[in-house]
Formats: C-alpha cells, sequence, structure tokens
C-alpha cells in the first residue's frame, strides 16, 4: 500500500506524535510547580488514542508503507493493552512522593514517545523498524529510568540500564546483519521467501543470527541469560516507571517475538502447525522450551531470597516472562492464544501489586517486607488487595491469574508428549513462587506491627488499585468477554 | 570512485608527511638543553599551580549534544535535496515534519537556556531580570 | 596499487580497534577509537559507498568522538592523567572470543551469501535520497521522534538546577 | 579487494573486538566505546552485503539509520554517566554497588 493510503491507517501514531509536540510546547510555558499539568495533556492525547482505536475497531490485515509496518488485529490489541499501561502509569505518578519535588514535564512527555516506539514494535514487519522501535523504547527508558537525578539508586540504575542495553542491541545489530546477507532484503517476507529457496545450505549463519537477534529481544523481555539489568534498574527507578517497563515493553517484546519467529521462520499459514525443522537441524522447539524453563526457575529462586517487595517483585516478573515464553515453542494457535490472554491478566495484577507497594512506600519510604506488617490490622482494604493481587500472580483459583495460567499450561500440553516436561517445571515454579507471595500475605495478617507507620492515608493511588483488582477478581470467574477479543484479534497479517 | 578519494588520501599522507617532516627538522637542527625553568608550563611569567586539566561546565557538553543532534539533521537534508525536485510536493511535506518535529526541540532547547552560553546568577534579580534570579537548588561551582 | 591501500587501511582498522579494547589510558581509547572510525569510513569507500562514508565522517568522527572526549573530560577529576582501567579476566575473555570468531569465519566462508554481480561504482546519494523518501518513509519519520526525545531526555538529565 | 568474505571477516574482527572491550572494561566510556565497535562492525556487514548483493541500498541506508542511532544512543549514554560522576566521582561500572543482589 503506498505512503498516502496507508496515511489513514496509522491515526493512534499520528494522534500520539501531535500530543508529543504539543506537550513539549505547551512546557515551555509552564514553571518547575505547575508542569504537573502536563501530564493532564499527556493523558488527554493518550484516551483520545484510546478512543480511536476501540471505536475503529480490527481490519483485515494490511501491510502499511510498502512494507515496513502492518496494521493488523494482534498489533491492535498489544496496542490497547500499552495504552492501558500508560494510562494507569501518568495517572499513578501524580501522586508518586518521589517525584513531586522536582519538574515533571520531560517525565511525561519521554513516556509518550516510548508508548509511541511501543506501537510501531508491535507492528513492525521490516528489519530497520525492528531496530529503530526497540531503539527508540530503549533510550527513553534510559532517561526514564534515570529520571530521579539526585536519587544515587535512580541514576545507578540507568546506568546499569544503559551499558545491557546498548550491549544487546549492538549484539542483535549483528544479528540483523547477517540475516540481511543471507537475503538481501529488509522484509520479513521476502526474507522468509529468501530463505526458503536457501533450504539447508545456510545452516549456521541461520543458528547464529537468530541467537544474536535473541539476544536483543531476550534483553527486552529480561529472558534468563540477559536479565541482569532487571532487578537492579527496577529497583532504582521511580515505582511507576518499575511498574511500566515490567508490563508494557514486556509484553511488546512478546509481540514482536512471535511476529519475528512466525513470519521469517515459520511455515506456510498463520499460526498453522510450524515446521521449525524445515530451515535448520538445530532443535529450535527444545532450544527455546530450555529456555523457558531457565527463566522461570531463575526468577522464582531468586525471588525467594529477597528483603524488597519490590526487588522480589522484579524477579517475579522474570519469572512470568518465564510462564509466557514456555508457550513460546509451541506457536501454535493456542500458543500465541494464551501468551495474549496471559498478559492481560499480567497487565492487571503486577500494576496493581506495584502500586500497592507505592502506597507503602509513599507512607513508609521504604518498600521491605517489615513495612507490610501488621498491614492486616492497620490499612484492612490495602491488605485484601494485595492478597488478591498475590494470589493471582501464584495463579489460585478464583483470580485471573489462574485462568491466564491455566490457558498457558492447555497450550503446552495441547502440544504434545514431547512438552510435557515443560509444563511439570513450569507446575513446580508456581510452587515455589506460592512460598513468596504467600510469605507477603503472612507477614500482612499474621506477624504484629514491628515500627508503628503512621497511618496510611488514602490517596488516588488507592482508587487505582481497586479499579485493577475488579477485573482481576471478575476475570477469574468471567472471562468470555476477553477470550472473545483475544480470539478475534488472532489475525496475523502474513503476505 | 577510487579516483576522486583517491586524491583526498594522496593530499591527506601529503600534509601528513609534511607535518612531520617540519617537526623532524626542528628536532634534528635546534640546539635542545632543557632545564626545569624551561619546562615548566608558561603562565605569562607568573608560577604555575594545579593541573592543566581543569574542569569545565556541564552545559558545554549540553551545547556539544545540541550540535551532534541537529548536525545528525543536516545529514539527512543532503540526499532530500538531492531528490526532491523529482518527487514532487509529497517529498517537500515529508521532509517539513522532519523539519517540524526537530524544531520543536530546538524550541525546547532553547527556551530551556541550555544554549545561553553564559549563565548569569543575581541575587536579587527583579522585573524584567527576574529571570536571571538565582534558582535555589542550583549548586554554584557547576 | 588500490590492493595494497585496502590491504594497509583494513590493518590499520584492526589495529586501532585493538589499541581501543587494550589501552591502558582513557584518552588512548578514544584517539584510537577516532582512527578505526577513519579507517573504517575508508572502507566504506571501498565498498562504493561514498554517501555513507561522508555520513560517517561527519557523524561518528565530526560528534561522536567529541562527545566521547566531552565525557572523559567530564568525568575524571584529571589529576593523575594516566586513568588506568585494569580488566578483569583477560584471558578467559580472549579465549573465548577466538573461539566466537572462528565460528563466525566459518560460517562466513561456507554460508552461501546473496550475491549479485554489480555493475560499477556510481553516485549513491540520489539513490539514498529516493529510497529513503519513498520506500523507508516511515522509519525516516521515526527517526526523527527518536533524535527529539535524545535531545530531550539528554539535555534534562546534563542540566544541572532549574 | 573485491571479495565479500574479506570485508566479512573484517566485521566478525571488528565485532570480537567490540565485545572483548565490552566485557573486560570497567570504565563505562570504555564500555561506550566497545559498544561503538560493534554497532561498526554491524555497518560493516551492512555496507558490504549492499555493495556485493547488486548495489541494492537498503543495507546502505540500514547503515545510515544505525549511524543516526548511534549518535543518539551516545549523547543519551554519555549524558547519564555525566550524571552519575557527581553522585560518585568514579565511573567503574561495578563501584556504585548500592543496589546489592
Amino acid at each position: 500500500m503506498t505512503n498516502l493510503t496507508s496515511l489513514n491507517y496509522l491515526q493512534p501514531e499520528l494522534i500520539l506524535t501531535a500530543t508529543i509536540l504539543l506537550m513539549i510546547v505547551v512546557d515551555l510555558f509552564y514553571s518547575a510547580k505547575k508542569s504537573r499539568r502536563i501530564g493532564l495533556w499527556a493523558l488527554a492525547g493518550l484516551v483520545l488514542a484510546f478512543i480511536y482505536i476501540t471505536v475503529s475497531g480490527f481490519n483485515i490485515p494490511t501491510a502499511l508503507f510498502l512494507g515496513s509496518i502492518s496494521s493488523d488485529p494482534f498489533g491492535i490489541f498489544f496496542k490497547v493493552l500499552i495504552l492501558l499501561a500508560t494510562i494507569m502509569t501518568i495517572l499513578v505518578s501524580f501522586s508518586e512522593r518521589d517525584l513531586s519535588n522536582q519538574r515533571v514535564g520531560e517525565y511525561y512527555i519521554l513516556l509518550v514517545i516510548v508508548t509511541l516506539g511501543l506501537f510501531f514494535m508491535v507492528s513492525a514487519t521490516d528489519l530497520i523498524m525492528v531496530y529503530l522501535s526497540i531503539e527508540v523504547v530503549s533510550i527513553m527508558s534510559f532517561v526514564l529510568a534515570g529520571y530521579l537525578r539526585g536519587n544515587r539508586r535512580s541514576s545507578e540504575a540507568s546506568l546499569k540500564y544503559v551499558i545491557y542495553g546498548a550491549f544487546s542491541s549492538g549484539i542483535m545489530l549483528f544479528g540483523l546483519s547477517i540475516l540481511f546477507g543471507l537475503t538481501g532484503s529488509t522484509n520479513f517476507f521476502d526474507i522468509r521467501t529468501g530463505l526458503m529457496e536457501l533450504q539447508n545450505g545456510a545452516d549456521l549463519a541461520l543458528m547464529l543470527s537468530t541467537v544474536l537477534i535473541f539476544a536483543g529481544l531476550g534483553y527486552k523481555i529480561s529472558a534468563v541469560p540477559f536479565h541482569y539489568w532487571t532487578p537492579d534498574v527496577y529497583e532504582g527507578a521511580p515505582t511507576s516507571i518499575t511498574a511500566f517497563l515490567s508490563v508494557a515493553p514486556k509484553a511488546a517484546g512478546m509481540a514482536l517475538i512471535i511476529r519475528f519467529f512466525n513470519s521469517i521462520l515459520g511455515g506456510e499459514g498463520v499460526f498453522t502447525e510450524l515446521e521449525w525443522g524445515t530451515f535448520s537441524a538445530i532443535p529450535w522447539t527444545q532450544l527455546l522450551a530450555v529456555l523457558a524453563a531457565v527463566t522461570m526457575t531463575v526468577g522464582n529462586l531468586i525471588a525467594l531470597r529477597q528483603t524488597s517487595v519490590k526487588r522480589m517483585l522484579a524477579y517475579s516478573s522474570i519469572a512470568h516472562a518465564g510462564y509466557m515464553m514456555m508457550a513460546l515453542p509451541v506457536l501454535s494457535q493456542q500458543g500465541v492464544y494464551g501468551i495474549m490472554i496471559y498478559a492481560v491478566f499480567y497487565l492487571l495484577m503486577n500494576l496493581g501489586a506495584f502500586y500497592v507497594v507505592m502506597i507503602i512506600a509513599n507512607a513508609t519510604g521504604q518498600e521491605d517486607y517489615d513495612q507490610f506488617r501488621g498491614l492486616g490490622h492497620k490499612a484492612p482494604l490495602l491488605a485484601i488487595l494485595m492478597t488478591l493481587f498475590m494470589f493471582s500472580l501464584t495463579g489460585i483459583p478464583p483470580t485471573a491469574g489462574f485462568i491466564g495460567k491455566f490457558y498457558l499450561f492447555a497450550a503446552v500440553i495441547k502440544a504434545g508428549p514431547s512438552f510435557y516436561w515443560l509444563a511439570i517445571i513450569g507446575a513446580l515454579n508456581s510452587v515455589i513462587s506460592l512460598y513468596y507471595y504467600m510469605y507477603v500475605v503472612k507477614t500482612m495478617f499474621f506477624t504484629q506491627e514491628k515500627t508503628s507507620i503512621t497511618q496510611i492515608e488514602f490517596k488516588g493511588i488507592s482508587i487505582l488499585v481497586i479499579v485493577l483488582a475488579i477485573p482481576t477478581l471478575i476475570f477469574g470467574i468471567y472471562w468470555t468477554p476477553i477470550a472473545d477479543i483475544v480470539h478475534k484479534s488472532l489475525a496475523i497479517f502474513i503476505r | 570512485m577510487y579516483l576522486e578519494f583517491g586524491t583526498v588520501l594522496a593530499f591527506t599522507i601529503l600534509g601528513i608527511i609534511l607535518l612531520m617532516v617540519a617537526l623532524w627538522l626542528q628536532k634534528l637542527l635546534a640546539p635542545s638543553n632543557p632545564s626545569k625553568l624551561k619546562q615548566s608550563t608558561y603562565e605569562c611569567g607568573e608560577e604555575p599551580e594545579g593541573s592543566a586539566w581543569v574542569q569545565f561546565n556541564i552545559r558545554f557538553y549540553i551545547i556539544a549534544l545540541v550540535f551532534l543532534i541537529f548536525d545528525v539533521e543536516v545529514v539527512f537534508l543532503f540526499p532530500w535535496a538531492v531528490v526532491f525536485r523529482e518527487l514532487g510536493w509529497l517529498a517537500m511535506v515529508e521532509m517539513g515534519i522532519f523539519l517540524v518535529i526537530l524544531l520543536v526541540g530546538l524550541a525546547y532547547v532553547w527556551r530551556k537556556g541550555d544554549l545561553d552560553w553564559v549563565k548569569l546568577n543575581m541575587k536579587n534579580a527583579r522585573g524584567r531580570y527576574r529571570r536571571f534570579a538565582e534558582d535555589p537548588n542550583s549548586n554554584k561551582n557547576f | 596499487m588500490a590492493e595494497i591501500t585496502f590491504w594497509l587501511l583494513a590493518l590499520f582498522t584492526i589495529a586501532s580497534a585493538v589499541i581501543v579494547v587494550t589501552s591502558r589510558q582513557l584518552i588512548y581509547s578514544a584517539v584510537a577509537l577516532l582512527f578505526s572510525f577513519i579507517g573504517v569510513a575508508g572502507l566504506y569507500i571501498y565498498l562504493w559507498a561514498d554517501f555513507i562514508g561522508v555520513v560517517q565522517i561527519m557523524i561518528y568522527i565530526g560528534g561522536i568522538t567529541i562527545l566521547i572526549l566531552f565525557g572523559i573530560m567530564l568525568t575524571n577529576k584529571i589529576t593523575s592523567v594516566r586513568i588506568s582501567h585494569t580488566s578483569v579476566q583477560r584471558r578467559i575473555a580472549a579465549g573465548g572470543l577466538t573461539v566466537l570468531l572462528g565460528l563466525l569465519i566459518t560460517m562466513i566462508i561456507k554460508t552461501p551469501w546473496y550475491l549479485v554481480a554489480a555493475s560499477e561504482p556510481t553516485q549513491t546519494v540520489e539513490s539514498i535520497g529516493k529510497m529513503l523518501l519513498i520506500d523507508y518513509l516511515l522509519p525516516f519519520e521515526v527517526v526523527s521522534i527518536l533524535l527529539l526525545g535524545a535531545l530531550i531526555g539528554a539535555a534534562t538529565l546534563a542540566r544541572r538546577g532549574r | 579487494m573485491d571479495q565479500l568474505q574479506t570485508y566479512l571477516i573484517i566485521g566478525a574482527v571488528l565485532f570480537c573486538l567490540g565485545l572483548y572491550g565490552v566485557i573486560t572494561r570497567r570504565n563505562a566510556i570504555a564500555i561506550l566505546m566497545g559498544v561503538e565497535l560493534i554497532l561498526n562492525s554491524a555497518n560493516v556487514n551492512f555496507v558490504a552485503f549492499a555493495r556485493f548483493g547488486g548495489m541494492n541500498m537498503s543495507g546502505q541506508i540500514f547503515a545510515l539509520f544505525v549511524i543516526i542511532m548511534a549518535a543518539a544512543e551516545a549523547a543519551v549514554a554519555l549524558a547519564i554517566i555525566i550524571n552519575i560522576y557527581h553522585l560518585y566521582h568514579s565511573i567503574n561500572v561495578d563501584e556504585p554497588s548500592e543496589l546489592k543482589l
């Protein structure tokens, strides 16, 4: 489709760009105290984009801008998810304590630029677009992670993030260059046809380039060998950014991996039984399965030994990336369906848990387990909400987390006996995660309050936490609406 | 292609050789008996103290940064300038969007005062000079 | 004649890259990095990519090296000019990387790359311009957003006060 | 010099040197230089494939975008490194270890 006609498929992105430019111009005239208002402008732009996407609904999958990106229900589903995460982050940042004493205009501008980068990340079908969108997201997240200039932990977090981010994007770029060399084109589908003709001549090159590319993508979803940055950055960055980083780029990274592996290494049909073996003798499925298992176990085991709840949640988000990766090697219709449904519920429960930690941190200044002591007596509503999130993160029945895990495990088991060991490891990991999630519940209800912390005043965040808690509970019981939406958005563009 | 860039290479090598020859000749012919006094750095006759690598202000980094970003913008202008006549108005619009976005960046940097070379900090600036009033949280030496 | 200068240039690039990673002093690494960028620009000229060679000189040598030198100046209260940075477990890393290099080279030699006979060197600016404004229009606009974000992000972080 | 393999080998050597630079260094700016070397090696690959793949310009366009992205990334990375210097007065990577495992 030519550039001009593709424009009218690009409305949400145009709205976001207009918001960014408007916010910068408006920010020039606000003083430091009033710079909080820029958040309202950002919110307006995001809600407008959200309304536009939900109203225009799903369209037939088409390629835009001569194959640079594609507009399809799969992309739109993830765009809605990203918009929800960003809107939540902006709402919560209004009452974040450590952001309140400095100029925050740029914080919101950079957040909307990250959202725009994530939009392109989930719809890119061209190597250049993949690389550029990952860079836009990474570079802006470097700055956001280090936004609290004076605070040592925040600057150290951004230093570690920069080093790992620049390093892994360099490695991914080298992998992309090898892939480009094999087929001479940057468009996903030309590469696929090119690789088909090559047959098995280029096994070593294909294996090397995919391993290198997975270094970049694995860094984005913090899969195990590339997860070292996650705990330090999550602990150092402002909590609203940590919550955002643990949800939105991870979901977008998953979408990118699905699209990348499906379009380039996949067989003919859309998510039909993929013959991984066509291109290389290396057992891809087992490799990815082992990676998923290792990511889960490492995330869970280290989370056991954490003293700070925020750090525990960071490791638990690595474990959840592992659960989602469990359905990747399967790459059948059910596998992707499981990942998409789990991404929705993961967003709800993870943001909820982080925001409860933020309420406690605002009141007491620390985020470790001691602050949760005796919360059951002092702030019963908050404690009950946190318990709901902990149950959901473990995957205990009446919550949405259970349904998400149910679909994931169903997809893995349905993929045949060769994946049973993966399902067993997944179940074991859920049991391990039961321990440290329930430890939080135990400290809240059954331990005496060591330090008499001030009364936790209910501010905007609590409403947000309630807004997140309701769907976590409802979808645990009645989840057909979400199931239908995910089913409808399973159509991905394949030329 | 090789011919044009060959001459460029030849010229650079020639330049370097001339420089080296000049320095080498000076080393060969000029007498040199260094003494403590002659070796010390020359600071208009005064006694030099402290190191030459003095720490300079950070706002020069921002100016180098702004230079780099707009240097990159210029690089995109070159291919556009060669081609826009053939591509008609669409290329003009595309380049227009590119330039507007970076113009907003320039306005941001300009208004935030990152570009002014000398930052005035007056103790009690009133009225028109309120902009230069000492801001409380900036530490003086940087 | 062109053959000899090519091998000299390749040697020059790799030698300065080795200095970048092994030299004891940061300033020497920065200057060696500058030379390796010049060497790579020469390689682009040999690969008939004149515009990319000039862009490399303008941006990498004219911009990024300056920023790196600024960074070195600003971050080392240079009392002792010798800023040594000891490297850690060098041998293991060197061993592992030579294995990786061997693997890469076998891959390079063994793989049937996408080869098409090329005519003779031509001006690339025009075709790059056309392709930039038609085929890769969207990346072109996304890059302007990236530059805007980088400008704002870096300016906020590097700015003191206000 | 008109052999694709020679250029790819140069690219691979630069890649391994850049990797070595990143792994064995403790100074943040030295690591950044290693990353620049890795990006340059990928660029050499792209331009070499563009030249030997029948002068298809997408390789050179990709190299152009990588150069520009490297400029933006270096600007932000150095701003962060300067920022952390003011807090710690040294930029050895493992010195600021307030965030323990």
